[in-house]
């Protein structure tokens, strides 16, 4: 029953925003209440295994809570609070909470539905006022990646309808229910139709294309929410479509597995080039969002226990290390009032918290040690190994490479480097931003250091379907390949770090440079002099890639629309003309009428 | 429990005191319709309980049914007339805010809603004629009043296919009274069976034809474009919602009472779906946002056809629901895309997309309106269209088309993708800025009211559609109900 | 008793490394036809930086720089199995640890090469990265199919499973060998794809701000990783049983890449990273491909 | 720390900045004739990582400015040679109007080489007395541009603008 | 009939006697001409044949007040120089620029410019050639005294004395005869 609570209450406090839309403060204060009265109500009441049904005469709506929807809940639940905090600082009316609010409803229902059509009026939901969300965006093209991206989602929505209703077709129920034991391929069918909206929603290579138009246009603050926690639907899409919907996928179409996973490290590779090509923040990191999605898929499609731990602790890690950098993309751009990397340079000396979360953000994409990103890929690549798919395995370690790359280039171009003359009095990201970087770092590092934590809860949810071989403890984690002690990690680069610094503590003095005490050939530079080096930061790789970057699925999707409207053209051709065309028309299909029924007369 | 003769009375009287009120002075004409259209309403509401039972039948001039010509107003007949009423209601009071017209429009105005009211009410087959012609020549007129190329050519194409669409109507008519000898819906669908199968198709196909024209069927509906555009935009509304849902009624109660299930309605099954394709892939590279409103109407109108057309292949009380359903959406969804259309465009006529930039920033609420609008008629989430959609779709697989299901689910993808554009279109950039009047703004809210209320809370129309779809459902309790009563 | 252990092992390491130099620059110059520097000349540079008295710093980042990168390679040299001789006893190194850390060290530095505010050190950085699209993938590549073929991911057990001569990963899967040798030598940054330091071209690249005991760390980070890099490659490919065997095995290695390093000129960054995409890419997939075919 | 000053005399870095005429005479003295490695002795490419600073042969004004900034930007301890007799007393351009005539003016000067163009065995000479000199703890002249800072400065801005070019401390 | 001889007839023949031309010896042809004689015989020997523009120089006649400027022509298919001379006054007068002729004495001019203060008309960018921060009159001119500019910019005395008077120098170590 609470589970309606829930979704009521955030509906409520929408509402309330709405009506309380001038008064800036009051409004604030009441989307923050009703969003912790929503998700105390989530965290205490919601257990696995909660059955409700709700009959509003037209059509019963089933909810449940599994496992999954415990976990995926807390997830989306705490980046919206990052969001929350965030866009107190914007200004933003009554409807923009409206919108946010209804989107979270559409998410956190989606975790509840058990019968598809509520599952698809609550995605559809979340969809539509996602919409909304980037209709409202920052700038002057946030309208047509908002079309982009409601078209794209309303194509998956339609998919799923279809699948659903092929669905209903065959099984005669509703539910989310096993599909594998129809005969013949419609189940296949039905899987991909089912399969659709979360690709599009994860960003899977061919269905990513409204992606970096919605991330970039889309408010600094719902940004965070949108790639942090909205992706999140698209990954429990994966795990109902491929464990809920069809459990015996693996035995009846392995090589749908295989093209999933190949789908997922094309994904992750090719928008990770795309990524370090980038020369606006926020479209970098949407395309890195895009990449970090693709590892989930390739984990999904591998399909073993190991890989699938890999997965959700993947999109748990994504969730932690996006919203963070989104959120301090946005709180650089609430002071520094630009996203482009060209314009940027040298905010370490004004933003120094905004910089370590930028920092630990970026060695947590890489996947670097101590922080959450490491145990995901370690996992996702012993998995991949064991699966014996070598090709594929460096296909992702090539991915891997460039979050190195697309990495460095952002916390260079915004915070390393010369300071602008404009930005020297920059200050500090205030307050709604440092307290989601801060919440944020808690977990990068505790999850690293301990992912016991996570993987214990992610092990129940595909206990159920997949025979748990993984060996793990709270903070270490052994597979047949190979066993990894994550603390050890951590304690040994600590105490390196603590030797290094005591021989540099021994050693002579340094002084502090201007920065215009510079080598530069000993030519004596000024201080507007632009020394910045950050567009084009990866120019030469385009001649090293050649020809092959100019292709891209816009192009593809382009061509497609011409061929419609095309044939739009020829529609319309019928109705013009005069009256005296119409009455032929009418004559002769009064005839061909009369000649098909004097058959039968 | 005044008797609902009256309705076709009263309106009569009052379209003819218009000119003579006319002369009087400028300003009354304006109030005539408003009081008159109440008053129809009341009296309909006032015999609301009575028709809770099975067919209510008033005769006139006491003589028996067979014979004199009767009102047989059941349940689904009842719904249909309450929405032309409302409808013709808020467009009355639409018209009280615009000042300069002259009575003739007024009357025009009248003797629409009078006909469309006459055809959902009449039991008698050659009555019913009777008020097809009085709508076509009044919509004809109404389609002309604007007086500007576009109108006049639009109105003149209505004319000329709508004259031969109810001259073929009329010799269906001619058919069946000869071969059954009465006028009688009832009486008819009672002799039905003893009609040889040559004549009964032969009738059938001419009604088709009939019909066809008023419902905007694929070959015929080629006026439908020309007609919406050239029309003022209320014009559209009421073009959009009575005449064509009069029309649905009609062939409702041909189809199924008199021919109870006509086997050559697989025609229109195939016709329906071309219709709504055809349309839909015309309205995608439309530029001028009024044509592509009529374009996505007759779509519309052509997957009611083809929900109407399934009940030849299995008979089930849920297909009525969903046809009453996606009547009543695409009445009031269409209605308040056209009327929202005008408020943007702010009765300037150019409706090209690119003058329509940014004028949802400049009137917002019109912008929003429009929005809502669109996104009922794509079946959105938390709209009546919704319901509407889900329904259609449950039908088409009930009767087994599963497949088709995918092929309607792509042509809407491009409903989507052509209402997105223009919508995109009105939220960007920076527009002129227009003020929509208080009166018409009040009137697009109660449109967009019924939308979100039901959108929200279904119930209430499901539980009414059910009914009504219950009373066309029993035929044999409407015959007996009008022959036994007697 | 591990600390001093610890510290003891660390500073023999260093050490090592900086002969290793040393005999580098000796050999490069009699390549040369001339004397070049005693063998501890780079023991000697470096206690000279140390010496220096005041070394620019622009700001906490770019003095933290080096030390990161001490850091960084410090802590992959722990993780490495030295031939049989494991440094931290109970957790023997795992393939994907050491890759990952082995990236640490470049990107300290690079953070605080970044900071100097200096455009020779970033293009310096955005070259040292995009050539890691080019070696790194290869190195990989190359080793894949040894881990594969052992059914492991930890180098110890790589070591373990090679004992005798017939069966060194060398002799028994030489063309990952082949694509090995070409990585390496990305690895090291030797000539051919001396690109990241290119003195001619942006002045040295990311230590253009740096003097005084910063190079001087850096210097030390440049020893020890040259035994870590060709220490981890001989450990897949020749599995040394001894500690011994392991610095002979390093000691050739690095001799052969030095070789090259003396002759050879420096590549265009774009010609660096399509080299590594031609041939050493075809021999990683032929080795790939050998493992499916022979095992 | 007597290592410290071992270890300094045995390696210097020296600063690849060719000033002048002299420059064509350090080529040979690198290879493989003359190898000046052999003393630890190693081109580098920035002043941040040298230690010598060789002025070889004439120094324009224009030069000079970027002569005096390299300098400081070089850590201490530092040193510098002077190559020729231009250094010294402006050589055969002692009356043009824009070579300046004695280097120690502008900055501190550890150890000359006379000769126009001293061949590479005096250059390798000039080293070897360097290396005594630090090792005797002699070679301190960047000591004196550091006490007598106004000084300097005040001689260099006769000749150029010193606030555009010195490196700001 | 050697190439210079033609060379004179022709310059003489379509110049008149408002220019004096002689074949100074093997190989060199001078033309002496006035101001405004001096483009169109540019113009007129470069399609004649004198592609290369070798060198325009500049000599101070400062007891006449004037500067000659001197035009090397030099042609590869004849092998010959031509020499065009002309005279200006001193600071009064200006020349116009020979770059839409010759595309060479852009740099040329410039640096007469600089050192000899002649001021070319019509030449784009007549600014800071070689000397960084000149702020003396042009050094080349002759009443430009470097020995007394060297004297108070390089706070050197008497240098003449010093420099000629051989005598030991023993080696003191660095700054002792500062």
């Amino acid at each position: 029953m609470t589970m309606f609570y829930i979704l009521l209450v955030f509906i409520l406090t929408g509402l309330l925003t709405l009506f309380l839309g001038p008064i800036k403060v009051l409004r604030n204060i009441v989307a923050l209440l009703g969003y912790l009265a929503g998700s105390a109500l989530f965290i205490y009441n919601i257990k696995p295994g909660l059955i409700y049904s709700l009959n509003i005469r037209v059509y019963n709506i089933h909810f449940e809570s599994g496992f999954s929807t415990v976990f995926f809940g807390i997830i989306i639940l705490a980046v919206f609070l990052i969001f929350l905090l965030a866009s107190f600082h914007e200004e933003n009316d009554g409807a923009y909470y409206l919108f946010a609010f209804l989107t979270l409803t559409g998410a956190i229902g989606v975790l509840f539905a058990k019968d598809l059509i509520s599952f698809f009026f609550l995605f559809e939901t979340m969809s539509l006022f996602s919409f909304l969300m980037v209709l409202k965006g920052k700038n002057k093209n946030s309208p047509k990646s908002a079309f982009k991206y409601l078209v794209w989602s309303v194509f998956g929505g339609y998919a799923f309808l279809f699948g659903t209703f092929l669905k209903v077709y065959t099984t005669h129920s509703v539910m989310i229910g096993d599909i594998s034991f129809i005969g013949g391929h419609i189940k296949l069918l039905i899987l991909l139709l089912i399969l659709t909206p979360f690709m599009v929603k994860a960003a899977l290579m061919p269905f990513h294309l409204w992606a970096p138009d919605a991330y970039s246009d889309s408010k600094d603050a719902f940004t965070v929410f949108f790639s942090g926690g909205l992706s999140k639907i698209g990954i429990f899409g994966y795990f109902i479509a491929l464990f809920k919907i069809f459990t015996e996928i693996a035995s009846k179409y392995p090589w749908f597995l295989t093209v999933i996973a190949w789908l997922g490290g094309i994904t992750a590779t090719l928008a990770g080039i795309y990524a370090f090509m980038q020369d606006d923040a926020k479209k970098l990191l949407a395309y890195s969002s895009i990449s970090q999605l693709g590892y989930v898929a390739v984990g999904f499609g591998i399909y073993t226990h190991y890989s699938v731990v890999a997965a959700f602790f993947h999109a748990l890690g994504h969730a932690v290390y996006e919203s963070l950098l989104f959120l301090v993309v946005a709180g650089v751009y609430y002071r520094v009032k630009t996203t482009d990397l060209r314009k940027m340079g040298g905010l370490i000396k004004k933003m120094p918290l905004s910089f370590i979360g930028l920092l630990f953000g970026i060695i947590a994409t890489s996947g670097i040690p101590p922080t959450i990103g490491f145990p995901s890929k370690w996992l996702l690549y012993e998995a991949v190994i064991m699966k014996g798919d070598l090709l594929l395995t460096s296909l992702v370690f090539f991915a891997s490479i460039t979050a190195f790359l697309y990495s460095y280039k952002l916390v260079h171009s915004i915070f390393l480097g010369k300071l602008h003359k404009e930005h020297r009095d920059v200050k500090e990201a205030p307050l709604g931003y440092a307290t989601g970087i801060i919440l944020l770092l808690i977990p990068l590092f505790v999850l690293g250091v301990a992912p016991g934590i996570a993987v214990k809860h992610i092990d129940y949810i595909i206990r159920f379907y997949l025979k748990p071989e993984l060996g793990y403890n709270l903070t270490t984690m052994t597979t047949p390949l190979g066993h990894v002690n994550f603390p050890v990690v951590g304690i040994v680069m600590v105490s390196m770090f603590v030797l290094s610094l005591i021989i540099y503590f021994i050693f002579g003095s340094t002084y502090k440079a201007d920065q215009t005490d510079n080598y530069t050939a000993t030519e004596a530079i000024s201080d507007d002099f632009e020394l910045h080096y950050a567009g084009e930061f990866y120019g030469f790789m385009r001649k090293a890639f050649g020809r092959p970057l100019k292709w891209s699925f816009e192009k593809l999707l382009n061509a497609f629309l011409k061929l419609f409207a095309f044939i739009g053209e020829i529609a319309r051709g019928f109705y013009m003309g005069d009256a005296r065309v119409y009455l032929f028309y009418l004559v002769l299909f009064f005839s061909l009428l009369a000649y098909l029924m004097g058959g039968k007369l | 429990m005044v008797s609902p003769i009256l309705v076709i009375a009263l309106s009569l009287f009052f379209a003819f005191v218009i000119p003579l009120l006319g002369m009087l002075s400028k300003k009354l004409p304006r109030w005539v319709p408003p009081i008159s259209i109440l008053v129809n309403l009341l009296i309909l509401l006032s015999n609301m309980d009575k028709i809770s039972g099975g067919a209510m039948l008033i005769t006139t001039a006491g003589i028996k049914p067979p014979i004199a010509i009767n009102l047989a107003i059941d349940r689904f007949g009842f719904l249909f007339a309450l929405l032309i009423q409302t409808v013709g209601f808020l467009l009355s009071i639409y018209y009280l805010a615009q000042d300069t017209k002259d009575e003739r429009f007024y009357m025009l105005f009248l003797l629409n809603i009078l006909g469309a009211s006459g055809i959902v009410m009449t039991g008698d087959l050659f009555n019913s004629f009777v008020f097809l012609e009085i709508l076509e020549i009044s919509s004809f007129g109404l389609v002309a009043v604007q007086k500007d190329k576009k109108s006049l050519e639009g109105a003149f194409k209505y004319m000329m296919i709508g004259a031969i669409g109810s001259s073929l109507y009329l010799l269906g008519i001619i058919v069946l009274y000869l071969s059954t000898g009465s006028l009688n819906m009832a009486d008819i669908a009672r002799l039905m069976p003893n009609i040889p199968d040559s004549i009964k198709l032969f009738a059938g196909l001419l009604f088709l034809i009939g019909i066809g024209v008023e419902v905007e069927l694929f070959p015929l509906n080629a006026w439908a474009p020309d007609a919406y555009e050239g029309a003022q935009d209320s014009i559209s509304t009421q073009l959009s919602s009575i005449i064509s849902k009069a029309g649905i009624y009609l062939a409702a109660r041909i189809f199924f009472t008199i021919f109870n299930g006509f086997y050559a309605l697989e025609v229109v099954l195939y016709l329906g779906i071309i219709t709504f394709i055809i349309a839909e892939l015309a309205a995608l590279m439309q530029k001028n946002v009024k044509r592509m409103l009529a374009y996505s109407s007759i779509g519309q109108m052509g997957l009611l056809l083809f929900v109407f057309a399934l009940i030849s292949k299995r008979a089930d009380i849920f297909i009525f629901t969903t046809i009453i359903l996606l009547a009543l959406n695409h009445a009031f969804g269409k209605g308040l895309l056209f009327l929202s259309l005008g408020a943007l465009t702010g009765g300037t006529r150019e409706y090209y997309i690119d003058s329509l930039k940014g004028s949802g920033k400049s009137n917002v609420l019109a912008g929003l309106l429009f929005t809502m609008g669109a996104f009922t008629i794509l079946g959105m989430p938390f709209f009546f269209g919704f319901w509407s959609k889900i329904s259609a779709l449950i039908s088409i697989m009930k009767a087994g088309y599963v497949y088709l299901i995918g092929l309607v689910l792509l042509v809407s993808l491009f409903e989507i993708y052509y209402y997105g554009r223009v919508i995109v279109n009105i939220f960007s950039g920076e527009g002129k800025a227009q003020k929509t009047g208080f009166i018409y703004a009040s009137i697009m809210v109660i449109f967009a009211l019924f939308i979100i209320a039901f959108g929200v809370w279904p119930h209430p129309v499901f539980s009414f559609a059910h009914k009504a779809a219950v009373a066309l459902f029993e035929r044999t309790t409407y015959i007996t109900s009008i022959m036994g009563g007697m | 008793m591990s600390i001093l252990y610890f510290f003891l092992y660390l500073l023999l390491v260093t050490i090592v490394g900086l002969l290793y130099m040393g005999v580098a620059r000796k050999v490069t110059a009699h390549v040369q036809n001339r004397y070049g520097p005693p063998i501890y000349q780079p023991i000697l540079d470096v206690l000279k930086l140390f010496g220096k008295k005041d070394a620019a710093s622009h700001g906490v980042m770019h003095t933290l720089g080096p030390v990161i990168a001490y850091t960084g390679i410090g802590a992959t040299l722990l993780f490495l199995p030295l031939g049989n001789h494991t440094p931290l006893l109970h957790f023997n190194g795992d393939l994907f640890v050491v890759l990952y850390l082995l990236v640490v060290g470049p990107l300290g530095m690079a953070l605080g090469a970044g900071e100097s505010a200096n455009s020779n050190a970033t293009i310096g950085i955005a070259r040292a990265l995009s050539m890691m699209l080019g070696y790194e993938i290869i190195f990989f590549m190359a080793t894949l199919p040894v881990f594969y073929a052992n059914h492991t991911a930890s180098i110890y057990k790589v070591i373990l499973a090679q004992g005798t001569f017939p069966k060194w990963a060398a002799i028994m899967y030489p063309i990952s060998f082949i694509a090995g040798l070409f990585a390496v030598q990305g690895l090291l940054g030797e000539k051919p794809f001396e690109l990241v330091i290119a003195p001619h071209e942006i002045a040295s690249g990311p230590m253009v701000e740096y003097g005084g005991k910063f190079l001087g760390f850096l210097q030390i980070w440049h020893a020890v990783g040259i035994i870590v890099e060709t220490g981890l490659f001989v450990d897949i490919f020749f599995g040394p049983q001894n500690i011994l065997w392991f610095f002979v095995g390093t000691f050739f290695v690095f001799l052969a890449s030095v070789l090259v390093n003396a002759v050879m000129p420096r590549f265009r960054i774009e010609q660096a990273v399509r080299f590594y995409w031609g041939i050493p890419l075809l021999f990683a997939i032929l080795g790939i491909l050998q493992v499916y075919l022979w095992r | 720390m007597k290592l410290f000053k071992f270890s300094q005399s045995r390696s210097l870095w020296m600063m690849h900045f060719c000033t002048g005429c002299g420059a064509v005479e350090l080529p040979p003295t690198m290879t493989s004739r003359f190898d000046m490695e052999r003393f630890g002795i190693m081109p580098m490419a920035t002043p941040r990582q040298s230690d010598l600073l060789l002025i070889t042969g004439y120094l324009t004004i224009k030069t000079l400015k970027r002569v005096v900034r390299a300098y400081e930007q070089m850590p201490t301890p530092r040193y510098v040679i002077g190559f020729g007799s231009c250094t010294i007393n402006g050589g055969m351009y002692w009356d043009s109007y824009n070579v300046i005539k004695k280097l120690e003016l502008y900055i501190p000067v550890d150890l000359y080489i006379n000769g126009c163009m001293p061949r590479p065995e005096a250059i390798i000479d000039a080293f070897l007395k360097l290396r005594e000199m630090i090792a005797k703890g002699e070679a301190n002249a960047w000591k004196k541009y550091i006490e007598n800072y106004e000084w300097y400065k005040k001689n260099q801005s006769e000749v150029f603008d010193v606030e555009k070019w010195s490196v700001k401390k | 009939m050697t190439q210079e001889e033609k060379i004179k007839k022709d310059i003489e023949t379509t110049f008149g006697e408002l220019v004096n031309v002689n074949i100074q010896r093997e190989k060199r042809v001078r033309v002496n001409a006035p101001k405004n004689m001096v483009l169109p015989i540019l113009a007129y020997l470069k399609q004649r044949g004198f592609h290369q523009f070798t060198l325009l120089t500049c000599v101070d006649w400062i007891n006449d007040g004037e500067f000659e400027l001197v035009y090397n022509l030099y042609s590869l298919s004849y092998n010959v120089h031509v020499l065009i001379s002309t005279r200006i006054k001193r600071d009064t007068e200006t020349m116009p620029t020979a770059i839409n002729v010759y595309e060479m004495a852009f740099d040329y001019e410039r640096e007469i410019h600089e050192m000899f203060g002649v001021v070319f008309e019509g030449h784009p960018r007549l600014d800071e050639f070689l000397l960084e921060d000149w702020k003396g009159i042009p050094p080349m001119r002759k009443d430009f005294d470097t020995r007394k500019y060297v004297e108070e910019k390089f706070g050197v005395k008497d240098l003449t004395k010093e420099l000629f008077t051989r005598k030991e120098q023993p080696y003191r170590g660095p700054g002792s005869n500062g």
